[in-house]
């Protein structure tokens, strides 16, 4: 403190007027594009090649490896499926309650997701309930699932998996280890048009059916893959 | 390592220490009964040859089978940390005197480490939960917690009011069931 | 001297029972809990003497400095004590430590002090080091010193725009935040996050020294000095600013010591205790730096410490961008780390004090137990002892002096 | 009917309630300038017998409705100033410069809703935004701004400025009572105790001038500081000055002493429950308080309307419109239109891809820029009370910016050193600059 009472203030006084008639600092952010160094890596991406194909193969490493699982994705595997998905829910089984979650910093299971191919799940709830949602009896409860749908959904699988406490790696790694667990339906397997098993209709299926069409088209009726089959 | 504060260490405590007295990069460990805490840090406080003025962290720690308090010291007699882990707990009921009369400041990590795992420290004034609901009914850093059992046997069921749902719930995981679109 | 006991009242109020009044119903007091006291001290603080009454200062409360509830006893506009209450932003990150592996622990440890990141990444990543016995690359340590100060700067800018702010003061935070953000962008090139960094690892550092980064340093280390020095004079001599924050919250070096402060809040008190030279790591032994101390241990000495700081991490940067050796800025690791059954510990200083951490290894890939120490759940406590007799414009100077970042505190 | 019983639930409140009262106004309009045609000279001969209510009545209105525009001007001045200070660009969206952006945010308040908060004791609580309002707007009544333009002509009118002034108090404490929270209650004992304490320096302060005036009429005060720089009262008056603004600054709750509503420490006071447009009559009330307190300074310290110095060329206007006779219809028809075609003929001309209707345009708009300027050049040459609420309104400016200046520097003083600050300092000095006085006058009147 100054010996004048007062000169304190009216120093800072004189400092704020100064600055009054300063340059500003602001970035004017929507008008000027922020500066984002190359080395930002707060936006996840997915890289392309040379051809313009995406180079991630959905291996699920990185999702594996971030500890607070924001990396969550879906994607079509070798036989041209949309099986394989990743998400919280699956990772930690004895986490899966909401608040647990939350509490936990992870994401949560968005309600308003909707599977790719909707069916009635009442009969793997069934199936589960009577097999005391154990894990350790999955194989069982495959086969009870294969039995009561002709095939596996992918979200009976999902819903095993987050019923049983099983990551979804495991039970999805479960049913392609055995040979007679198939997910499709044997109805698509012969080459008929009628699924066989309850499914509803929504736009994903669509979505899904248009995007399996544009694919074929995109690479040519001469590569089209055998349905369901690995040669 | 300090050779010397070993020395001096053992030829001090010679007969409470539980174990050998451990020495990695630049640590020393001693480990000692639980009823001994209040001599031994008295002494490593106030006496001119350790001159430990500094507690530098208090910790709990379940091993399994017992319950440990791991106390860190500091003094600038030696280029040491000092652990001293006050071994051999019951996990039933683990107690241990409080050191609240050497270091106000070890209340509130007392009250941590009470919070978590249970561990009563006798002479804290306050010892009560710090982190969770005071209705919690477990201690959530024991090797034995399962959150979703130990949540739900709280009264308020862990932070479930916040987020509570109408709809059917499994009544396996308490997560929400979504109904599949009727056709 | 008419004494309640607030606990008669029934534990949950209700509407239908003619003997509730309206005042209990509706929660008049509702800080009081509805479950009988567990210790002799919270049955001594939860009873009311005549004129006095609770204030309920937070969850939501400006000057809380994050999700913190202080019930404070009041009476008139003079805290007769208070109780602060935690676990509002708990996230359980040493639960989440022992269920990750060590890679992803680092992780968790970042958003604990969200504005100082870089430190509370440091002590873990010590700490498995040392488990490990790797020893870091010196290059990658002086980028960690380089990086760690430049956060310590940045940290202790936003300090004194809330303290102000706390005070009332308007323009000092603003101020403040063009020399953080300056730095901020900074580390933002160097580590990829403007935030959380996760740029420390395991043996080492995430990426080296970028041009990016650098020019960016030089630019704003030109005018550094100048800018700090000219800003002094909004605060460090107004008679307002001065006289409400000189002998406020004094704590001499005993019970500072008692109540296990570190940082700049013990240093205040007149002790130069510093672990980068009382208890050296990294390369600090090599580098030249005072610790400035100041003997008042009041608000203000605590501000003004924290200004003397910034200019000696300002000196840090100085020396090490100068004798900044080549080589690698990662030491030779496997991928999956499982260290050797044993314990570590290692504390580093950081602009609050001492972050430490305790790991214990079990021989897996995952850290069996491990323990963050953290300077502002350690520095919080000590506000129940220098508030009361103080008016609750103190209690909100007196929080802002002692610097807590609740992140730290809920661990 | 169908129709328009339709159309009729369509609309919202706000839309009822307009397309009920503006056919009503027409037509009341209509009606009142039938009657006035009618009995008009019976009218006109009661007004005029009645002056001096009419003339509290229309200024009263006018003072009720000026505080609207100007709080939304020392808003942004608020906005504006303190983000410049803090090297932000500050409000730069709405409007020029961001200068509506004050408006949005009295609109936003307006759409709001308003929330009374269960316990509340609803009476007082609705009642108290009110009393804050009013005791400003009172205030304005007897402030003198340009000469003949004032609301009354008080010979008490100092007093009843205070009276006005202590009256707030009593709304803050309603607030803070009646809001059912003790953040709020802490904010009204708060500021009772503020205001109350400086209410008697700021009295004290201004009694020197009321001595040096011989009257309490602030006009009769500002008249008698005509004359030129050295005239004015702060000159005579310097401690009591000094001391008169800081307490004016305690009075208006300002930065650094904002204790009532400090938001860092008891959330926002009394206003901390009010929501929706209750709150914004604080906010106006607060801010119309700025500049009472700023105005009240000039008039009584800085010579009010008057000019810091005499004009050394007098103008006089000898034009008389009246004098033209035919002539001006001639010029008032032809002139504009002419002008219009005038001044826009050069864009016309000397650039080719501006259309003729686009020159046309530019010419009104250049016309409409020169006309304003003239007419309002006219009255400033013509009439001495546009120069004086010139220069009333610049001096006042300048205080508001001083206050807005120093709350973007200044952090707030705590309870007990405001209330020893005005017990120990202001009084005395107060006191100490009465004796004086009033010694100065008894020795240079003898």
């Amino acid at each position: 403190m100054s010996l004048i009472p007062g000169l304190g203030i009216v120093r800072g006084m004189a400092l704020t007027l100064r600055r009054f008639f300063q340059p500003k600092v602001t970035h004017l952010y929507p008008e000027v594009p922020a500066e984002i160094s190359p080395k930002f890596r707060g936006r996840l991406q997915l890289l392309y090649d040379e051809h313009g194909t995406l180079k991630c193969e959905t291996c699920f490493q990185c999702a594996q490896a971030c500890p607070i699982e924001c990396i969550d994705m879906g994607g079509v595997d070798t036989k041209g499926r949309f099986a394989v998905h990743w998400g919280a829910s699956e990772t930690y089984g004895e986490r899966r309650e909401e608040s647990a979650l939350r509490r936990a910093g992870r994401t949560v299971p968005d309600v308003a997701y909707e599977h790719w191919s909707p069916i009635d799940l009442s009969a793997v709830d069934a199936i589960l309930h009577e097999a005391d949602h154990d894990p350790r009896r999955l194989l069982e409860i495959l086969g009870a699932t294969q039995a009561a749908y002709g095939y596996l959904p992918v979200a009976a699988l999902k819903r095993i998996s987050f019923g049983t406490g099983a990551w979804y790696a495991m039970v999805y790694g479960t049913a392609t280890y055995y040979h007679h667990l198939r997910f499709e339906p044997p109805a698509r397997l012969a080459g008929a048009d009628e699924p066989v098993a309850p499914t509803v209709e929504s736009g994903r299926e669509r979505v899904e059916a248009d995007y399996l069409a544009a694919l074929d088209q995109a690479i040519g009726p001469g590569s089209k893959r055998p349905a369901g089959r690995v040669n | 390592m300090d050779r010397i504060l070993r020395c001096r260490l053992e030829s001090r405590f010679g007969e409470r220490l539980t174990g050998p007295v451990r020495q990695r990069h630049d640590e020393t460990e001693i480990r000692i009964a639980p009823g001994d805490v209040p001599e031994v840090l008295l002494a490593l406080h106030d006496e001119s040859e350790f001159r430990f003025r500094m507690l530098s962290d208090l910790a709990g720690v379940d091993t399994g089978t017992t319950m440990q308090a791991v106390y860190h010291l500091w003094s600038d007699t030696t280029a040491d940390w000092l652990r001293v882990i006050a071994d051999g707990m019951s996990r039933d009921d683990p107690r241990v005197p409080s050191v609240t009369f050497l270091w106000k400041g070890a209340e509130w990590m007392e009250r941590e480490a009470y919070d978590m795992f249970g561990i009563t420290f006798e002479g804290n004034r306050d010892l009560r939960r710090i982190y969770m609901p005071p209705d919690y009914a477990s201690f959530p850093l024991r090797k034995d917690f399962f959150l979703a059992d130990d949540a739900a046997r709280s009264p308020a069921g862990g932070v479930r009011h916040m987020e509570q749902t109408h709809g059917p719930t499994n009544a396996q995981t308490g997560a929400r069931i979504r109904q599949a679109p009727s056709s | 001297m008419t004494t309640r006991t607030p606990f008669d009242i029934p534990a949950h109020a209700s509407t239908d029972d003619p003997r509730v009044t309206l005042d209990e119903q509706l929660g008049v007091f509702e800080p009081i809990p509805p479950y009988p006291p567990r210790t002799e001290r919270e049955a001594e603080f939860y009873t009311l003497r005549d004129g006095e009454m609770f204030l309920n200062m937070g969850p939501q409360h400006p000057s809380t400095h994050g999700v913190l509830r202080v019930v404070l006893k009041i009476d008139g506009e003079k805290v007769v004590d208070l109780d602060p209450v935690l676990g509002y932003l708990h996230r359980g990150v040493e639960k989440l430590c022992e269920n990750a592996d060590y890679h992803q622990a680092i992780c968790y440890t970042d958003p604990l002090e969200y504005i100082s990141s870089l430190f509370c990444e440091w002590s873990p990543v010590m700490a498995f080091e040392k488990l490990l016995d790797v020893q870091v690359p010196r290059r990658a340590e002086y980028i960690r010193v380089l990086s760690g100060e430049l956060n310590r700067i940045a940290s202790h800018a936003l300090f004194i725009g809330w303290f102000a702010l706390d005070l009332g003061g308007l323009t000092p935070i603003l101020w403040s935040f063009i020399e953080r953000d300056e730095i901020v962008e900074m580390l933002a090139a160097l580590t990829g996050q403007r935030m959380l960094f996760n740029y420390f690892r395991i043996g080492g550092v995430n990426g080296d020294l970028n041009h990016e980064f650098m020019s960016r340093l030089g630019t704003w280390m030109s005018k550094a000095t100048h800018q700090i020095n000219s800003n002094q004079a909004l605060l460090n001599e107004n008679e307002i600013f001065v006289r409400r924050a000189r002998g406020l919250g004094v704590i001499d070096t005993a019970t500072a010591l008692q109540m296990c402060m570190t940082g700049p809040n013990l240093r205040a008190t007149g002790v130069p205790f510093d672990i980068r030279r009382a208890h050296p790591y990294s390369i600090y032994p090599e580098l030249d730096f005072d610790i400035p101390s100041r003997t008042e241990g009041d608000c203000l000495a605590r501000y003004l410490l924290r200004m003397d700081e910034v200019k000696q991490s300002l000196r840090i940067i100085d020396q090490c961008l100068h004798r900044m050796p080549d080589g690698p800025v990662m030491a030779k690791l496997p991928r999956l780390i499982r260290p050797r059954p044993g314990r570590a510990y290692a504390a580093i200083e950081g602009p609050r004090g001492q972050y430490a951490t305790y790991a214990i290894s079990d021989g897996t890939d995952q850290p069996y137990r491990m323990r963050i120490h953290d300077p502002s759940f350690i520095h919080l406590q000590s506000v129940g002892l220098l508030t009361p007799g103080n008016l609750i414009a103190d209690t909100m100077a007196i929080m802002a002096s002692l610097d807590p970042i609740m992140g730290g505190v809920d661990k | 009917m169908t129709v328009v019983g339709r159309t009729w639930e369509r609309l919202t409140i706000p839309g009822k309630i307009l397309a009920v009262v503006i056919p009503l106004g027409a037509v009341l309009t209509a009606g009142l300038a039938i009657l006035i045609a009618v009995i008009g000279g019976a009218v006109v001969q009661f007004l005029v017998d009645n002056l001096p209510l009419v003339r509290f009545v229309v200024a009263a209105t006018i003072v009720l409705l000026m505080t609207v525009p100007s709080a939304f001007l020392i808003i942004y001045m608020e906005m504006k100033v303190i983000a410049l200070m803090n090297l932000r660009y500050g409000p730069d969206r709405v409007g020029p410069f961001g200068s509506a952006l004050s408006v949005v945010h009295g609109l936003k308040v307006l759409m709001k809703e308003d929330f009374t908060p269960t316990g509340a004791d609803v009476p007082v609580f609705t009642l108290a935004p009110v009393v804050v309002y009013m005791s400003s707007v009172m205030s304005l009544l007897v402030l003198p701004f340009a000469p003949g333009l004032f609301g009354q002509d008080f010979n008490i009118g100092l007093l009843y400025f205070f009276a006005m002034g202590g009256l707030t108090v009593v709304g803050l404490l309603m607030a803070g009572w009646s809001s059912f929270n003790k953040y709020s209650l802490l904010g009204g004992l708060r500021s009772a105790a503020q205001v109350i304490s400086y209410e008697i320096p700021l009295t004290l302060s201004v009694v020197g001038v009321i001595l040096l005036a011989g009257t309490m009429s602030l006009n009769q005060i500002v008249l008698g500081q005509a004359g030129n720089l050295f005239d004015w009262y702060i000159w005579r008056q310097p401690l009591a000055f000094v001391v008169f603004f800081i307490a004016v600054t305690a009075e208006a709750n300002r930065t650094p002493f904002d204790l009532t509503e400090a938001d860092s420490e008891i959330v926002a006071g009394f206003a901390t429950e009010y929501s929706g447009m209750r709150f914004g009559f604080f906010f106006f009330a607060e801010y119309v308080n700025v500049f009472i307190a700023s105005g009240l300074t000039v008039a009584v310290f800085l010579g009010g309307w008057n000019a810091p110095f005499n004009w050394p060329w007098p103008v006089a206007v000898g034009l008389d419109p009246g004098s033209l006779g035919i002539g001006l219809l001639l010029l008032l028809t032809l002139g504009p239109p002419l002008a219009i075609v005038v001044l826009g003929l050069p864009f016309y001309l000397l650039n080719s891809r501006i259309r003729f209707w686009q020159a046309l345009i530019i010419g009104f708009g250049l016309f409409n820029v020169i006309a304003v300027a003239a007419v309002l050049g006219l009255a400033f040459l013509s009439f001495d009370w546009v120069v004086g609420l010139l220069w009333f309104m610049g001096k006042t400016y300048v205080f508001v910016f001083t206050f807005v200046w120093m709350r973007g520097t200044l952090p707030r003083v705590r309870i007990d050193q405001l209330m020893g600050f005005a017990w120990k300092w202001l009084l005395p000095a107060a006191l100490l600059n009465l004796f004086v006085t009033a010694f100065a006058i008894l020795v240079l009147n003898r």
